[in-house]
């Protein structure tokens, strides 16, 4: 039985199962339970669901029956404590600053699949959530700031006189940064990019934006495509060569992150003060603390001098449609990754490259090698 | 010995063969043009070699032209190259009509023998008619360049018919000439014809207009190659046919060349009476849509230095923003300077270039507001209007009667050149007609907007 | 045979000059014609020639005001080409 | 004197001077008061307008000293009252719908130019105000579509399967609605438009739109552009045959206008409840009441079948900095255009073909022939 | 009556001119062939007029040759056409050949005065020695394509240095037999270096592979040009000096041209021995990148009905996404199928292509899945893959050992033909090696992926 | 001097040769390589001349054999050459 809970956060707008992906799962041959109501906020009734071949169960209780378990944020730790003994639980769990919910799900022995962590490598890409909600949620900066902006973004030469281009600046061109750029160069902007990833620079080049190059000496990424964390040398590099172009900006989206590690700072409080009122930042690293200084998480805030700083930690939340749809899949394309089709069953192979990477606990203990006590 | 000699001259002659081939392309050019003086020079040295000749006549001629050669080249004005070029021209067909004539006159005196005094006559009668039409010629050419047309008879009423009866009679001198090379008669007819030919060379090159001046140095350059081979007939020496071959037919060659990249074809060039028209009167008449062949825009496009797209509703229409992109791309690979002037109101709604040419990627760097791009249009080579009408509407700024008098304009007709690419006689938004498309320096090029530029871009290809 | 000979060169030489000079850059066009006008300069070798017949005074005149003519127009010619080029080179480079 | 006044609708974002046109027209020598405040809204603090030339009035009352009165909205009688004899007026008049409004000017002798009747000629261009805003409107009312819907505009084919792109459907392809689709091909949605006047279906071709063609017989439009009223039958056999194309489209965006008219009811109930939950409508037409039937002005509401109606009928105000510019341009060209050299006033030419389309008091009487009694 | 007969040589020369010339343009070449036919008829009959010779034996030269050549020109498959070519020009150097050897013999003889005998030996040695190699190298040829390669002689294994003393030797003896003509020893001299020169057109083309066998033809077919260029020196004529020549000439250029569109020289052509190694082994070894000119890839892309894009990472870099729309247009308007296969993971971010052709306007119809593209793939004429790597990668299917083994790709490998675009041996994001790029029908195009698919844009626009 | 004349006729005619092949689409590389093989077969005219020479039977053989195999090579090439070009027309109408 896979059981898919609807999220208890009021402010998720998305599901962890849609329609078509429970059709998938049944052909697989996998039982599928569905909380009612799981899909209201994302456009998919309840009754599309049962006509995919979902049970659709009225409450959550269903859930510690469950084989495995579907769900987009982290459970509470009591929940994990009442799941079935073995069960696979699939989420976002933030197992860097979550240590207690991991030894929760250990102690429950529940076998804890940690969305963030799968490796990002080709093959793997079909199930990595992290890349397929960042994708959206770049989209979802650009016309979030879009709607915020006294501006329009593209140049129009216009009998009453020509409207210049907006200019986007963004900082962190890993996915969302490079959807972001994207859809702001769709939409007629004048884009620069910043990366301490050399080759992430080359990317944006390819989406038409221009990159800024900053000298900071070594900056490698790891094999994983994430990138490393810079000297505080390197950081105040990068602040004062990019304040300028900061400053001249209608909208700054920032992206930076370091996977595993708090977000650098990388636009201080001089920096905005110098910005144009009207202008827009979009701080998408907010969960973690921010790039900006000033951020707050979920909030949006404007400072004295009229800029707007976004911290929206569920821009992807703003299509929930759309972000459950590829959540979804990634969920699905998982569980058909490593579906025993003679036993019906999710095979746990801990050897395996991916689930090596992702597998936190099991068996009643954190076996992932970079979370054990 | 003789062998020797004519070796040498094969050898000239693939220099020289070289040489043309090198001239015709940049990098090699001043390479080539050293190659084919090499050429001369070993013909010069070898003919010298054989001859036993007196040389102190040689020498002192050598030298005297040489000089007078060196001087010349050396203390003009750049600018004052082209007219230098026609006088050079001239003396080379001076010295075939000379050499002609000294053959003439040793054959006449009976000290040279020929195998076949008619073929030789005639080929002394075309070295000399050439020869004299080639020198008169570039000597009208140089007088127009360099300003002294007041030096120049008038032209007359009906020269096209005065300069078709002198031809036929000096073909018919000739003819006689041929027959009676031998006695008195052939004597007078030389002279004769001689005169007239001379006369032939001013009347043929007097109306043609200062503007086309180039195309006749390069025609009349290709009939004094044409002189020294007959001249080389005459004294039976391969070197100067081979020589004087090639400068006829490349000459040639390249005389249709520039006559297209001016949009023009040789025949209107020469009887025209064109360049010199618009010298002479300067007048605006309503006058016709001229219609050219995308073959022959790619020509003028080549060497424009200073290009200006104009887009209208047209392109929009046509969908032609990405081949207009990469067109503007060719263009600056090119050495031309590209820019994209967008009037306010072209095409159907605000900013509707910018979407389009945004869509195409063309940077912003190459939008022009419309005052910015007037201020510099008298500059610019080539105006190119891609399915714009009522935004280049030289009405609007010339005519009080227009409806749309007083609307700024992209000056479009200030530039040298416009080419206009419509799809037939369409009017645009205001239905008014645009007498744009009737100027002087309008080029029309019909049919859809983006099939033109594809094609542009192709022989940008090739 | 001998002139029917020269008839075919002539031909060649026509053919050839014609397949030489294809696509020429419009800046090319007149170093090119000054270029191959110095080359028609090659009645040079006809003067040099007609010296040669003791002809008379007349022809010798002739003659040496081919010389002269057809001199100055090849010295003067190849070196005015060579100065448009040179310029040209520059104004590329 | 010219006195630009603040706009009293508090909902009003825009402003009807901008900096760089004070200094156009004191440049041209015309002395430039504005009210305190009158950009703050659109980001243009009072400074600048004082670096420009402007005198900054604290409050309103100095229009009532004022030769030329520049106004967004339209007036109130009793400030119109208030005026001084033969000012000239220049704003929105909605004089279709305000007969009152118009003979109160003419009362009071004021000058009113109505900018909506300037006449769509290609030399009045840089005075049309209606087209310079309803462009904005245009960009504005995708923007607002897009960041309410559920969805993401673009198609992608990720990892995560592919996300179809968004279908828009656009009726009515006049200026705003060109826009519309320009904008929303920008995003990477599939474009449908439709409208009654033939050449503007040509016109979204050449967007990349797909074109909808409904044999209506004959519906030429009138020679300023607008298109003519719809007889009844032509209007049901237009509905019908877009029923279809809407119930399927994710975005509706109505621009439909007829000049002078109620803009007609195109998109009836029953097609609104054949969309999918999720969807969005903008009706851009929502002042007049609108092309969709249950728009309400300046109100979003949501069917019952989750359908999100949008009837902003400010949408340019969303873009408050870009639409003052414009506007003020228009304003300033329109002054510009009819300035006289000499006597450093505004030279009012009855016989002038735009002044004959636009003023519509003067001298104490309605002088527009459309608004005579 | 010499005359005559010369002009007419003169005119068949000017149709062996214009026929080359119109033969090298697809709209042209078949009426170039005729005029160059009309050439040598009028040669053959101006000869013939001309020569009072024994009509008999020509008469019956000519309708036998003449037969043959129409019964084996008319019967032969249309796949046995060039071993055909390779045949005919074996039998024209043989001619040669024998006009050579025919007026060695009359020389010998002493019934032919010749101006220069040590000149016409030369000639004679010349003619000979060329048609002696191209007779049997064309044979040769001729074995190899038509299969017949069991009646070949064994390669040897120094074959070069074998080749290089043979060919000395031969030298040797022409020099000798120059010297000598006259006499006994030079008719030794002769006897040898003909057996050695007919041994050395064997030994020469035998180490060639079979896939480079056009290229030798065309290399034979200059040389039998020359031969009988050198033939009409011996009998001292102009006609067959021009012909032969001009076939020298171009065959020799159409040799480059050929070995150019192969990616290869000449030198490697002919002492690579590389066509033969690929030919005789046949099997699918890892082999190595086989690369292809943008020329010839548009002659694939003509005839192709079904197309697909493949796009990747690379397109975006080098922002080839305007061009692509381009060809893509084109091969539509060329009546093909045409589709752009869309995998999930191409690019470098979700949807990265989408962005991409969405900004060039590729119709969403035109988009595939990786699923719906790889059921027709199979269907599929040329499959170009556009700067992608991994997501072409068919270890991914095969190769249970690769990082990526389990990823699903697009199987262009299952198409007919794949041409993939690079710049040059760079790996993908995943760093792997990719097999597609050794398969048996993929094809490289190395290059910034925008220029080659404007090449390809250009080709087509001609 | 008139085998020198020859000598340029052949040079000219090799340059020439050399201008008239620039750009050939390689469809018609064999095409182009088979019709000119044909023009090579003008030793056709060497064998008729070599006939000629009353120089004994053996000569005349070597002429007779010539003359076939420049017949087949002409004839033949001519007609296989056009051939081809007939079938690629078709193909490109
Ligand atoms: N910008 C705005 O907001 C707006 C809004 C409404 C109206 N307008 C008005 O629209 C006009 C804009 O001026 P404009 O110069 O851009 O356009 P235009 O004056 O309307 O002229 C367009 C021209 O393009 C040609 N054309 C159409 N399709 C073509 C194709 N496929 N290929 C080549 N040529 C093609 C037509 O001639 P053929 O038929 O001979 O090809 C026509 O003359 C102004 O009068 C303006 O007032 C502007
Ligand atoms: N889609 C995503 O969200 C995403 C995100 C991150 C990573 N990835 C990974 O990226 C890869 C995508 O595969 P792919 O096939 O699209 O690309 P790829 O495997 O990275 O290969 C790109 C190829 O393009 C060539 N290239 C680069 N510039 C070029 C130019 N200007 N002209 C012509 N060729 C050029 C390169 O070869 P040369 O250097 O020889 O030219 C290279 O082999 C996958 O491994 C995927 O996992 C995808
Ligand atoms: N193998 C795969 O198929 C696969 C899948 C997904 C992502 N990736 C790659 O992984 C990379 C990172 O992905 P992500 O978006 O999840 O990264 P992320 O969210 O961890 O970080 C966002 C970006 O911020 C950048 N950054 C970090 N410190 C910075 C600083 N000081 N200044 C500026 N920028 C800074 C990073 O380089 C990164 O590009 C991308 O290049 C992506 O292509 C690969
Ligand atoms: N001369 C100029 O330079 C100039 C300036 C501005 C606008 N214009 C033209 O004027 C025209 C209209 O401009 P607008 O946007 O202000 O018009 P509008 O706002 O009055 O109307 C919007 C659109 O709705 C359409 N419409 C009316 N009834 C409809 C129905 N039943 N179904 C579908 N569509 C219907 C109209 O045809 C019009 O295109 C445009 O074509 C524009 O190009 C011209």
């Amino acid at each position: 039985i896979l059981f898919a809970a609807k999220e208890t956060d009021p402010r998720e707008t998305r599901a962890a199962l849609i329609p078509d992906t429970v059709k998938k799962l049944t052909e697989l041959g996998c039982e599928v339970h569905v909380e009612s109501g799981i899909g209201a906020k994302s456009d998919f009734p309840d009754e599309v669901y049962k006509e995919a071949g979902a049970k659709v169960a009225l409450d959550a209780s269903g859930v510690n029956e469950a084989d495995i378990v579907l769900r987009i944020r982290k459970p509470t730790e009591a929940g994990l404590g009442k799941l079935k003994k073995g069960a696979i639980h699939i989420s976002f769990l933030d197992p860097f600053n979550e240590p207690d919910l991991l030894r929760a799900a250990a102690a429950a022995e529940v076998t804890a699949i940690s969305l963030e962590m799968i490796p990002r490598t080709t093959l793997a890409q079909k199930m990595d959530a992290l890349s397929s909600q960042a994708n959206l949620a770049g989209y979802a900066a650009v016309i979030s700031a879009a709607s915020r902006m006294n501006k329009i973004f593209p140049m129009m030469m216009t009998p009453a006189g020509t409207i210049s281009p907006s200019k986007v600046f963004i900082i962190g061109i890993g996915v969302a940064g490079l959807q972001a750029i994207a859809t702001a160069k769709r939409l007629g902007a004048r884009v620069t990019a910043f990366d301490v990833r050399p080759e992430a620079l080359e990317q944006a080049e390819s989406l038409g934006a221009k990159a800024l190059r900053i000298d900071l000496g070594e900056t490698s990424g790891t094999d994983q495509g994430y990138a490393k964390e810079l000297t505080p040398e390197q950081l105040e590099k990068q602040r004062l060569a990019q304040g300028k172009v900061c400053a001249q900006s209608d909208l700054v989206i920032t992206t930076a992150k370091v996977f595993g590690r708090k977000p650098p700072v990388l636009v201080k409080s001089d920096v905005v003060e110098q910005m144009q009122p009207g202008s827009v930042i979009v701080d998408m690293a907010a969960e973690g603390g921010g790039n900006v200084e000033g951020t707050i998480a979920d909030q949006e805030i404007t400072t004295e001098n009229g800029v707007c700083i976004i911290g929206d930690t569920n821009l992807e939340g703003a299509v929930p449609t759309h972000a459950s749809q590829v959540l979804s899949a990634n969920f699905g394309n998982m569980i058909e990754h490593f579906w025993d089709e003679e036993a019906k069953t999710f095979k746990l192979d801990l050897e395996d490259e991916i689930l090596k990477g992702c597998v936190l606990t099991h068996g009643g203990a954190i076996v992932h090698e970079r979370f054990k006590d | 010995m003789d062998t020797l000699i004519n070796l040498s001259y094969i050898v000239s002659a693939i220099l020289f063969i070289f040489g043309i081939k090198m001239l015709g392309s940049a990098d090699t050019a001043r390479r080539g043009n050293l190659i084919s003086a090499g050429g001369i020079l070993l013909a010069v040295v070898v003919t010298l070699v054989a001859a036993g000749l007196d040389y102190r006549f040689i020498a002192a001629g050598l030298f005297l032209g040489g000089g007078i050669g060196f001087v010349l080249a050396k203390r003009v004005q750049m600018t004052g190259m082209p007219e230098l070029v026609a006088l050079f021209n001239g003396f080379g067909g001076l010295a075939s009509l000379l050499v002609g004539w000294a053959e003439y006159q040793s054959l006449f005196a009976g000290t040279s023998a020929s195998e076949s005094p008619k073929f030789t006559a005639a080929v002394i009668f075309i070295a000399v008619f050439i020869g004299s039409v080639t020198f008169t010629g570039s000597l009208v050419a140089f007088a127009k360049l360099s300003g002294k047309t007041k030096l120049l008879p008038p032209v007359l009423g009906a020269q096209k018919l005065i300069n078709l009866v002198l031809g036929l009679v000096t073909l018919g001198l000739g003819v006689a000439f041929v027959f009676f090379a031998n006695n008195g008669l052939g004597y007078t007819a030389f002279v004769f014809f001689l005169a007239i030919a001379l006369v032939l060379g001013v009347f043929g090159t007097n109306p043609i207009g200062g503007g086309d001046m180039p195309v006749v140095i390069a025609l009349l350059n290709s009939c004094s190659g044409l002189a020294a081979a007959a001249a080389g007939f005459v004294i039976v020496n391969n070197v100067l046919i081979v020589a004087g071959c090639l400068v006829g037919a490349s000459g040639f060659i390249l005389t249709i060349i520039m006559c297209k990249a001016m949009n023009r074809s040789l025949a209107n060039v020469l009887f025209g009476s064109f360049g010199a028209a618009t010298g002479s009167t300067g007048a605006e008449v309503e006058g016709e849509m001229k219609a050219v062949s995308v073959q022959d825009a790619y020509y003028v496009l080549e060497s424009a230095q200073n290009v200006v797209f104009v887009p209208g509703y047209g392109m929009a229409v046509a969908q032609a923003q990405h081949v207009v992109k990469e067109l503007g791309a060719i263009l600056e690979d090119n050495g031309a300077e590209v820019a994209f002037a967008i009037h306010p109101v072209a095409g159907r709604m605000p900013g509707h270039m910018n979407v389009l040419l945004a869509e195409a990627d063309v940077p912003y760097e190459q939008l022009r507001e419309m005052d910015d791009v007037n201020a510099i249009m008298p500059t610019v080579d080539v105006a190119i209007v891609i399915g714009a009408n009522d935004v280049v509407n030289p009405s609007a700024a010339d005519d009080p009667t227009s409806p749309i008098y007083g609307m700024p304009i992209i000056n479009v007709h200030e530039a040298k050149t416009v080419f206009a690419l419509k799809r037939g006689q369409g009017a645009g938004f205001s239905g008014l007609v645009n007498t744009l498309f009737f100027r002087e320096n309008t080029r029309m090029i019909y049919g859809d907007a983006k099939a033109t530029i594809s094609g542009l871009v192709a022989e940008f290809d090739n | 045979m001998e002139l029917i000979l020269l008839l075919f060169i002539f031909t060649l030489a026509a053919f050839l000059g014609f397949e030489l000079i294809s696509k020429v850059p419009s800046q090319l066009h007149t170093p090119l014609m000054s270029g191959s006008n110095a080359i028609s300069g090659i009645t040079i070798v006809g003067a040099i020639l007609a010296l040669k017949f003791e002809a008379g005074i007349f022809v010798q005149i002739l003659g040496f005001l081919a010389l002269v003519l057809a001199t100055i127009n090849v010295v003067g010619g190849y070196l005015v080409t060579d100065r448009m080029l040179a310029m040209f080179k520059k104004k590329g480079g």
